[in-house]
């Protein structure tokens, strides 16, 4: 059998991020400097951002396709790649775990969220996962000395490994069913051979939708998040809220509307609980959070709820939208992070809900910022977290799912009781304790680029709009 | 000619602003200057006009619109007939003299531009309210004049009782507004319109009209009539808003002369006469009139038989003659009505005036059992009062005699069955009017001083100015009746009932039907009441000055009611004001606002911040749970997918 | 269907107003927060600025047409056919010279009374007042949301970082319960544009016929959002706390603008967009704004807390409101619009005043002043004027809007006219009671020796003094903005079946 | 020939049991292993499918299984052994600092 | 026959092997059957003619993953383990979810309707070998995913090293 050289191009980006990936592994035996790393870095993915541009196709025999929807969400990916670096350097100097190893794994763990994004083979899909989230499980596990981190990275891993083999459960009733790994051919054989009520079919997806709503964080397969995030480290926390939630995301548009497609009807039945219960715990249990971390945690299990009705809606435009509110959230939500890695000194945690206590007076550039990204994670406009929401509820209610939407606006109202808490906290409340800031140029840098994407995309949002609509098209 | 008529109200308005911008720094003392400068041009003005109509001009025009919106359009603009001319004269002329008496009473007072410029502001709305030529702008000038009543008796701010009246007669006073607004929407839903004449004219078409209200069909004439009524129930005192009145002297006194017996309480029974072509239309309508001027002229009159506040029994006298009046628009006698409004309008003046020269002297004390031998320090005042009694009493050719005649005569000859009975309750009134005005009479300024020393060594006679007024007041209490001698006297004398002719075209003028022989029976029968009347506290506070006292105590529950005013106030207090205030704190805010909205608001999020507390214990930290969870949720999907 | 006008003025000037003060609270940003007194001078000269040039708009509005007018339109999201669309018609132009007026006054209220963090005051104050000024010009459903919940959050804080004792339960309160309104409007605008094929263009909207269904269910929707900021009778109960709290100048914008953009929102949306609903919901938006009539005015006679009564005395007031937009007559929505101006400025007036002696005394508790008059009597006499204008005494502006109002109600309902006229009588309790309490009788002790008000104070009173007359003797200058648009929206509500003959002959006689 | 399904249910089986250890047991460790078994169930079914449709694919995947299934014990024990070296125990129910 | 006979065994000790692995108190004990199960399931392997699997079977899962699994189990403090209960409190539960999702998941398999035969057969594949078969897939048809596996296996080096090593420059 002659060796063809698969075409490359569509994997140049990747190709780039590995070469990355291991240079900086290797770079870190001579450059003593951290931050020289992260910035190199930083470069790196800007350069596999930029092959992006011309990765479009198709290669390795159908496995992996590089089109608009896989390219939005390796944008996603890059964005919260370089946003988390920003804000890793000075984090990682104050908590003493500033190991170079640290910037390979997290272009590791992102080189495998855009596998799972291109990913149309489940095997793919399933090596991107879990190169993912080995890397993600180290990473929370980074803080070596501190127990919560170690929980953290146990839980989540434990849990995961559970899910991969749920995951795999499912992929071998499929390939069984229909012979092949291929989400296209999955698609082909299920209406050709009309399968489309074998319940064994039935039993594979549901274990599909369970693998995935536990990547999302959707209730009741987000028991881990909490844990893992209030226990990893603040940059990586925010890493994790979005980065393997949108690979998460995507990989579960990509499945379910592939090689699922002709039982959509099923799977939104599957995924409709699932969206209402998200959103209800997420809201629910935020409000009675003490540590911000951990209400973070929720509030992002919440946006998984919301971000589930655009997927569930099943159309372009639902998925447009579902990729649109990633985007955006990817912003407000590492913004708040950044401004919690602020607070983080070598004495002080700053995890506390009540360590915002007259922010406003002590700092008041920092309250401000972490009111627009409160604000628009409440979805209050002109932030940018109103469009994401709008748009997807626009997507929900014109696929015929208004009922849905209103459950949806009643719980995000609800969350808004806890997002202004927060403010309230800030602005509202005497200062209790001096809090120092330990702000460096690269969260202050992370700050500026979120806050103006929240504000912009929030006023101006037409361009991202047509782009999450492009790209969920060329689907 | 047309812009001057705008002078009449607007020199008033002009006045008040002056005193109420510049009063407090600038006038100060001299603030009464510019009241009467205006209110005496006003005065002017009116008498041009009376001239204008009775060489029979009749004035009618808007100055501009004021409101219009869809079909509803509304001017201020200005009718002057006869009726406006009257007004107009009786307004302006004790207006005017009431200004200058007050620059004697008011003397020294902290708030005197205050004073004036409500006087002014006062007049003005007078005016507005008499020269309307629609609904709208009389009720403008209605509430106008409710408004200047509330800061005049409430002038002493700083006493609770006099806050508590002022607010009390404006309050009461929007109970009858209440009826009177709903009248006026059903007055343009009818007529699509607001104005007078087109209304006026217009009413003949719907004499058989009914409408359903609420869900009852009634007459549709009957119920624009009595909802105008209610206007004037409230601002005329009458059962069942008469309580505001009494309250009302805590005013000062030439406000209580002014507005609460001259002019502003008078506008009920103008409101009347204004309507008579509605009021006409139904019969039922003008027995209420009659019925409820007649239950209240006996009804006050009982009551102020036994008070001892000065004021507070002309007070009731006041209601009691306004009962008279609407008594006679009842009947069908708008003229008698006007015309006892005008003759009332000065000697009741005159009566409230010498009451304030009175308290002048006395140093503010009212109580009549506290006074006596007053004519001995203050003969002016004596006699003029004494006049005044003497024509509210209906002693023959003073003012008061022709109009109670007029009214008596015209219910007793109207022919209807409530016309003799309302007669025989306006004879038994015009008893106690006779007897409780003397009484207050020989108290006051007869017998010996019963007050302190340190009030006997102050008595004096009051200034000036304000003497001079009462005796032009006395002069009007004495003659004005004069104008409206009635033909069983005038023919011998060779006189007109010079007013019953003016009026004519404006209010009718029902014929009667007795005969002459009745008529001065009537009138000779109702002297003698008058007289009896007279005799009669004479025997009890000067011969007798033992027996009043003897006779509260023998009938001491018929006295108690009485000098408590049959407990209206308490009624009121007790079916009106304190429910409300109750339902308000134990309902509304307690129950509705509290226990049920507030719950719901409060009690959504605090079970949604339980549920989350429970919710949150059900992340144990503990893996196996979450794993079992997972699990479970693997489970019910796979049952709700297999099951379904 | 043509339904816009040019723009009468050469320049964009409802943008001008929107951004004019954003401008300034961005410039705001770098003043030094010690330089106190810039601030207060920068704040004043915008919010002045931005009220002359809303002059403008009185003397050029265009008051034969029903078109709009000063119209912009530019695209801003085509995909999803948004539009940035500003334009006033004749119900919503005096809505913004309200808004810029009462900032204007709420700037000059604020001069002293605010302590802390002045900075952050007032560019809270100009984004409110952009947002105000946005949502009363917006011709594009969602620009419209955009600005109407943009404007949650200056007010929010406003409330709750410089409010009273209870600030933050207040705080929160208005704010989710004005979002959880909201949010249920914001589904009823999404399902609006499927069905009428893809647009947030008001005034195309307004053309289509929706099924009668839908209607209804669009009409609760957006009686959600609009219900709760009237605030119509059950869910008026964030509105005395959030009065109660706020600090002067945040209570007299709730009360002079936010809470008519409720009623304006029935008007401009659930009225001409949901007719067939509206005219069939009528008996019930009736009823429940004779309840809040009573209600709100009843409650009043039992408050012991100054903001408190005044904040009822608004529930009760806008009662009046709702009662005349949906008598559906003309003199109902018109004395219903008048009224929501006159509110604002009387409501206004009297946040405005209370402030100024609250300021002196720092109670609002009633027992503990009386006699007031005595010590401060061009205050005591400013306030009278407020007090009968909101008891609605000719000459005032209240009477105006209410008379109209109620010969509206009387009109569409016997019942409705008749149980809301009892709304004048006891409103004269609350009002007078009040003015008793706190004015007359002797003097207090906390009330002896106070100044009487400032220069600056009456410069803040006096304006709503000579509104409340101008508007009370000669309303036509206001009221003729309104007739050709709410002739227009009647026509469409009542399908076309309004006495238009009536209002062309009034329009003659005019002449 | 011995049927598909047989394998199947066998597969099933040793997944439900290596589930019911992982939901049930104490020790991490053997939480660990009993995913490793859930694995290997998987495994069983890939590999008799890929038997039964004679198709090499399962095999591929079973052999890419195995291979992360290495790495993540890798990587899991020496997360316990972090975790072991700051709190002695492998006992998850005393594993719960994080909660709520 | 025979061949039900064969399954049988093996089907009958996966499963009380992998009971035991689940019940055992003695974690030590646990590796050890799971040692003794991993080697049946290579025997199944070779049964269903992957002998390449089965290979990989032993070598790395009982060669290597359990190996570090023991290394593990003795840090532990045996002693103490022995001395306590081997399951969580809910156990009870963990069993009746587990229960019913078995009968379920196993109601469902009767309804699995066999996919498309490939062109792997039997025969071909042992013609060719299975490692062979399988050896050329990987290189051609499955390079990039087995290029992922590399790095995946890259990570967890790294990773391993990271976590575990006592003392880390920084």
């Amino acid at each position: 059998m002659p060796l063809i050289m698969p075409d490359l191009k569509p994997v140049m980006p990747e190709i780039v991020m590995t070469v990355i990936a291991i240079g900086m592994l290797l770079a870190e035996l001579v450059i003593k400097r951290k931050e020289t790393i992260g910035f190199l870095t930083i470069i790196g993915a800007g350069i596999a951002a930029f092959t992006l541009a011309g990765s479009m196709g198709t290669t390795f025999g159908g496995m992996y396709v590089s089109d608009g929807y896989s390219t939005f969400f390796k944008l996603i990916f890059l964005v919260n790649l370089i946003l988390t670096i920003l804000m890793s350097s000075r984090y990682l100097e104050t908590l003493k775990i500033n190991f170079g190893e640290y910037y390979s794994l997290i272009l590791f763990a992102t080189l495998g969220m855009m596998l799972m994004a291109s990913a149309a083979d489940i095997i793919v899909l399933y090596l991107g996962l879990e190169l993912m989230a080995l890397s993600t499980y180290i990473l929370a596990g980074f803080i070596r000395y501190d127990i919560k981190s170690n929980e953290a990275a146990m839980k989540y891993l434990l849990l995961g490994a559970f899910a991969s083999a749920i995951l795999l459960y499912g992929t071998s009733m499929i390939y069984g069913l229909t012979g092949t790994t291929n989400l296209r051919d999955i698609a082909v054989y299920i209406a050709k051979a009309e399968l489309a009520s074998n319940p064994v079919l039935m039993l594979s997806m549901i274990f599909f939708a369970v693998a995935f709503s536990f990547k999302i964080a959707a209730v009741p397969f987000h028991m881990w998040a909490p844990d893992a995030y209030e226990g990893a480290p603040t940059p990586i926390t925010a890493f994790m809220s979005v980065g393997p939630k949108a690979a998460g995301f995507a990989v579960l548009g990509r499945v379910f509307l592939t090689a699922f497609g002709s039982v959509r009807m099923d799977w939104a039945a599957i995924f409709i609980p699932i969206a209402i219960l998200t959103m209800a715990v997420g809201n629910i249990v935020a409000l009675s959070q003490t540590n911000i971390k951990r209400m973070l945690a929720y509030s992002s299990i919440a946006h998984a709820g919301y971000m589930l009705l655009g997927v569930i809606a099943g159309t372009p435009d639902g998925l447009a939208s579902m990729l649109n509110y990633m985007f955006i959230y990817a912003f407000m939500n590492i913004g708040a992070f950044a401004i919690i890695i602020m607070l983080r000194t070598e004495t002080f945690k700053g995890e506390d809900i009540a360590d915002y206590q007259g922010l406003s007076k002590t700092h008041p550039m920092a309250a401000a910022l972490m009111l627009i990204f409160m604000f628009s994670l409440t979805g209050i406009p002109p932030m940018a977290g109103f469009m994401g929401k709008f748009y997807l509820f626009m997507s929900a209610i014109n696929a015929g799912y208004t009922w849905l939407v209103i459950v949806a606006v009643l719980f995000s109202a609800i969350s808004a009781y806890f997002y202004l808490r927060i403010v309230m906290l800030m602005y509202m409340k005497e200062p209790k304790e001096t809090v120092q800031l330990n702000s460096s140029p690269g969260v202050a840098l992370a700050l500026v680029v979120t806050v103006g994407a929240v504000l912009f995309i929030g006023i101006l949002p037409s361009k991202f709009l047509l782009f999450a609509r492009l790209a969920a098209s060329a689907f | 000619m047309m812009t001057s008529y705008a002078l009449i109200p607007l020199l008033p308005l002009a006045a008040f602003v002056i005193n109420i911008l510049l009063g407090r720094k600038l006038l100060k003392e001299n603030a009464h200057w510019v009241s009467i400068a205006a209110v005496a041009g006003s005065w002017v003005v009116a008498v041009m006009a009376l001239f204008d109509v009775l060489s029979g001009a009749k004035i009618n025009y808007d100055v501009y619109t004021w409101m219009l919106s869809g079909g509803f359009k509304v001017s201020v603009g200005f009718l002057i007939d006869q009726l406006t001319v009257v007004m107009l004269i009786v307004v302006t002329t004790c207006s005017m003299l009431i200004h200058i008496y007050s620059v004697g009473y008011m003397h020294g007072d902290p708030g005197y531009y205050r004073f004036f410029s409500y006087l002014s502001l006062f007049t003005f709305s007078m005016l507005m309210l008499v020269m309307a030529n629609n609904f709208l702008q009389l009720y403008f000038g209605w509430e106008g004049v409710g408004l200047c009543s509330y800061f005049l008796i409430g002038y002493y701010f700083d006493k609770k009782s006099a806050s508590d009246a002022g607010k009390k007669a404006f309050i009461v006073n929007r109970f009858g507004d209440f009826g009177f607004g709903i009248g006026i929407f059903i007055i343009f839903l009818t007529f699509g319109n607001v104005y007078y004449e087109p209304v006026f004219s217009q009413a003949g078409n719907f004499a058989n009209a009914s409408i359903n209200f609420l869900g009852f069909d009634v007459h549709l004439m009957t119920l624009i009539a009595l909802l105008l009524f209610c206007g004037s129930v409230g601002k005329s005192a009458q059962m069942p808003l008469h309580v505001w009145l009494p309250d009302a002297m805590e005013g000062p006194t030439p406000v209580s002369a002014l507005i609460h017996a001259a002019t502003m309480v008078t506008a009920g029974v103008f409101l009347v006469a204004r309507c008579s072509p509605i009021f006409s239309l139904s019969e039922t309508a003008l027995m209420v009139v009659a019925l409820t001027g007649a239950i209240t002229s006996l009804f006050a009159a009982t009551i102020g038989l036994v008070q001892n506040d000065l004021k507070r029994i002309i007070a009731y006298s006041t209601v009691s003659q306004l009962g008279y009046m609407f008594l006679a628009c009842g009947v069908g006698a708008y003229t008698a009505g006007v015309f006892h409004l005008y003759t009332h309008a000065f000697f009741k003046a005159l009566l409230f005036l010498c009451a304030g020269s009175v308290m002048h002297a006395m140093g503010g004390e009212l109580n009549i059992q506290k006074m006596g031998n007053l004519k001995k320090y203050m003969p002016v005042t004596y006699i003029t009062m004494l006049i005044a009694s003497f024509s509210i009493s209906g002693f023959p050719f003073l003012a008061g005699f022709f109009s109670k005649d007029e009214i008596l005569w015209m219910a007793y000859s109207g022919g209807s069955p409530v016309g003799k009975f309302v007669w025989a309750i306006g004879t038994l009134v015009a008893f106690l009017t006779a007897f409780y005005s003397f009484r207050l009479i020989f108290l006051t300024f007869h017998g010996s001083f019963r007050g302190t020393h340190d009030q006997e060594h102050h008595l004096h006679e009051s200034p000036k100015s304000m003497t001079v007024p009462l005796m032009l007041l006395c002069v009007g209490a004495v003659a004005a009746g004069w104008v409206g001698i009635p033909a069983l006297i005038g023919e011998q004398i060779g006189v007109h009932n010079y007013i019953a002719e003016f009026m004519k075209p404006v209010l009718g003028h029902p014929e009667g039907h007795g005969t002459h022989g009745e008529e001065l029976g009537i009138m000779i029968f109702s002297t003698l009441v008058g007289l009896s009347g007279i005799g009669l506290a004479y025997f009890m506070y000067i011969l007798r000055p033992e027996l009043p006292g003897r006779i509260a105590q023998q009938f001491s529950a018929v006295h108690r009611v009485l000098f408590n005013k049959y407990y209206v106030d308490e009624f009121y207090d007790f079916i009106i004001i304190r429910p409300t205030i109750w339902i308000a704190k134990n309902v509304l805010i307690g129950v509705t606002d509290a226990r049920i909205i507030e719950a719901i608001v409060n009690g959504v999020p605090n079970a949604i911040a339980a549920f989350s507390s429970g919710l949150r214990r059900v992340q144990t930290g503990l893996m196996q749970h979450y794993a079992t969870i997972m699990a479970t949720g693997i489970l019910l999907i796979v049952a709700m997918m297999l099951l379904r | 269907m043509e339904q816009t006008m040019n723009n009468a003025l050469g320049f964009p000037i409802l943008s001008m107003l929107i951004c004019w003060p954003l401008v300034g609270a961005a410039f705001l940003l770098f003043i030094s927060r010690t330089n106190e007194k810039a601030i207060k001078m920068v704040s004043l000269l915008i919010s002045v600025a931005t009220f002359l040039l809303s002059i403008l708009l009185f003397s050029h509005f265009d008051k034969s047409t029903h078109l709009m007018q000063f119209v912009e339109r530019y695209e801003w999201i085509p995909y999803l056919n948004m539009h940035y669309h500003l334009g006033l018609d004749g119900i919503s132009v005096l809505f913004v010279l309200l808004a810029t007026l009462v900032t204007v006054l709420s700037v000059l209220i604020s001069w002293e009374s605010v302590k802390m963090k002045t900075k952050e005051f007032f560019i809270c104050l100009l984004v409110l007042e952009s947002a105000m000024i946005g949502v009363f010009c917006s011709l594009d459903f969602m620009l419209f949301y955009l600005f109407w919940e943009a404007m949650l959050i200056p007010m929010y804080l406003l409330i709750g970082v410089w409010g009273g004792p209870n600030r933050v339960y207040a705080a929160v309160k208005f704010f989710l319960y004005t979002l959880v309104g909201s949010v249920l409007m914001l589904v009823g605008i999404i399902v609006l544009y499927f069905y009428a094929g893809r647009s947030f263009n008001i005034l195309e909207l307004m053309t289509k016929a929706y099924p009668y269904k839908m209607q209804l269910m669009l009409f609760w929707a957006f009686f959600a959002a609009f219900a709760v900021k009237v605030p119509m009778f059950p869910v008026h109960t964030w509105l005395p706390d959030a009065h109660t709290e706020a600090p002067t100048a945040g209570s007299v914008i709730l009360a002079a603008v936010l809470i008519k953009m409720g009623a304006y929102g029935f008007l401009r949306f659930s009225l001409p967009l949901l007719p067939d609903a509206s005219r069939e919901m009528a008996p019930v938006m009736l009823a429940l704004s004779v309840i809040a009539i009573i209600y709100g005015g009843i409650i009043c006679l039992a408050q012991t807390d100054l903001k408190r009564l005044i904040a009822y005395s608004s529930v009760s007031h806008m009662g009046f409101v709702t009662l005349g937009i949906f008598a559906l007559n003309t003199q109902g929505v018109e004395g219903g619009i008048l009224q929501m101006l006159n509110h604002g400025i009387v409501t206004g007036a009297l946040f405005l005043s209370v402030g100024i002696i609250y300021e002196r005394t720092h109670t609002r508790v009633i027992a503990d002043y009386g006699g007031v008059a005595s010590v401060m009597p061009i205050y005591a006499s400013l306030f009278i004027v407020f007090t009968f204008a909101s008891i609605g005494l000719p000459a005032t502006n209240g009477f105006v809007g209410e008379f109209l109002i109620l010969l509206g109600g009387f009109k569409a309902s016997q019942w409705a006219g008749v149980l809301s006229a009892s709304g004048i009588i006891i409103g004269a309790g609350y009002m007078l009671w009040l003015y008793q309490r706190v004015f007359f009788m002797e003097t207090s002790q906390k009330v002896a020796g106070l100044q009487d008000i400032t220069t600056r104070e009456l410069m803040t009173l006096l304006p709503m003094v000579i509104l409340i007359f101008w508007i009370g003797i000669y309303p036509n200058t206001y009221l003729s903005f309104m007739h050709p648009s709410v002739q227009h929206l009647l026509e469409r509500v009542n399908g076309g079946s309004a006495p238009a003959v009536a209002v062309n002959a009034i329009t003659q006689i005019l002449r | 020939m011995v049927p598909l399904n047989w394998y199947l249910i066998l597969s099933a089986a040793v997944f439900m049991i290596g589930m019911f250890g992982f939901l049930t047991r104490k020790n991490v460790i053997i939480m660990f292993m009993s995913v490793e078994l859930m694995l290997n169930a998987v495994n069983i079914s890939l590999v008799s499918f890929s038997h039964y449709l004679q198709d090499m694919r399962g095999h591929i995947l079973v052999f890419f299984i195995i291979t992360v299934a290495a790495a993540e014990a890798a990587i899991g024990l020496a997360i316990i052994l972090a975790l072991f070296r700051n709190k002695q125990t492998a006992h998850v129910d005393e594993m719960n600092e994080m909660k709520g | 026959m025979l061949q039900q006979l064969f399954f049988g065994y093996y089907a009958f000790t996966i499963i009380i092997l992998s009971l035991l692995v689940v019940t055992r108190r003695n974690p030590v004990h646990s590796v050890m059957w799971m040692l003794l199960l991993f080697f049946h399931i290579a025997g199944l392997y070779l049964f269903l003619n992957a002998e390449f699997i089965a290979a990989i079977q032993v070598i790395v899962y009982a060669g290597a993953i359990l190996v570090l699994f023991l290394f593990v189990v003795l840090l532990l403090n045996l002693k103490e383990e022995i001395s306590l209960k081997q399951f969580v409190g809910s156990w009870p539960a963990g069993l009746f979810v587990t229960g019913l999702l078995f009968v379920s998941v196993v109601s469902v398999l009767g309804s699995y309707i066999q996919g498309p035969i490939g062109k792997y057969s039997i025969a071909a594949v042992r013609s060719e070998t299975h490692t062979k078969a399988l050896g050329k897939l990987l290189y051609t048809e499955y390079l990039f995913p087995f290029e992922i596996a590399s790095l995946i296996l890259l990570v967890a080096v790294i990773g391993a090293i990271v976590l575990a090593k006592r003392k880390l420059r920084s």
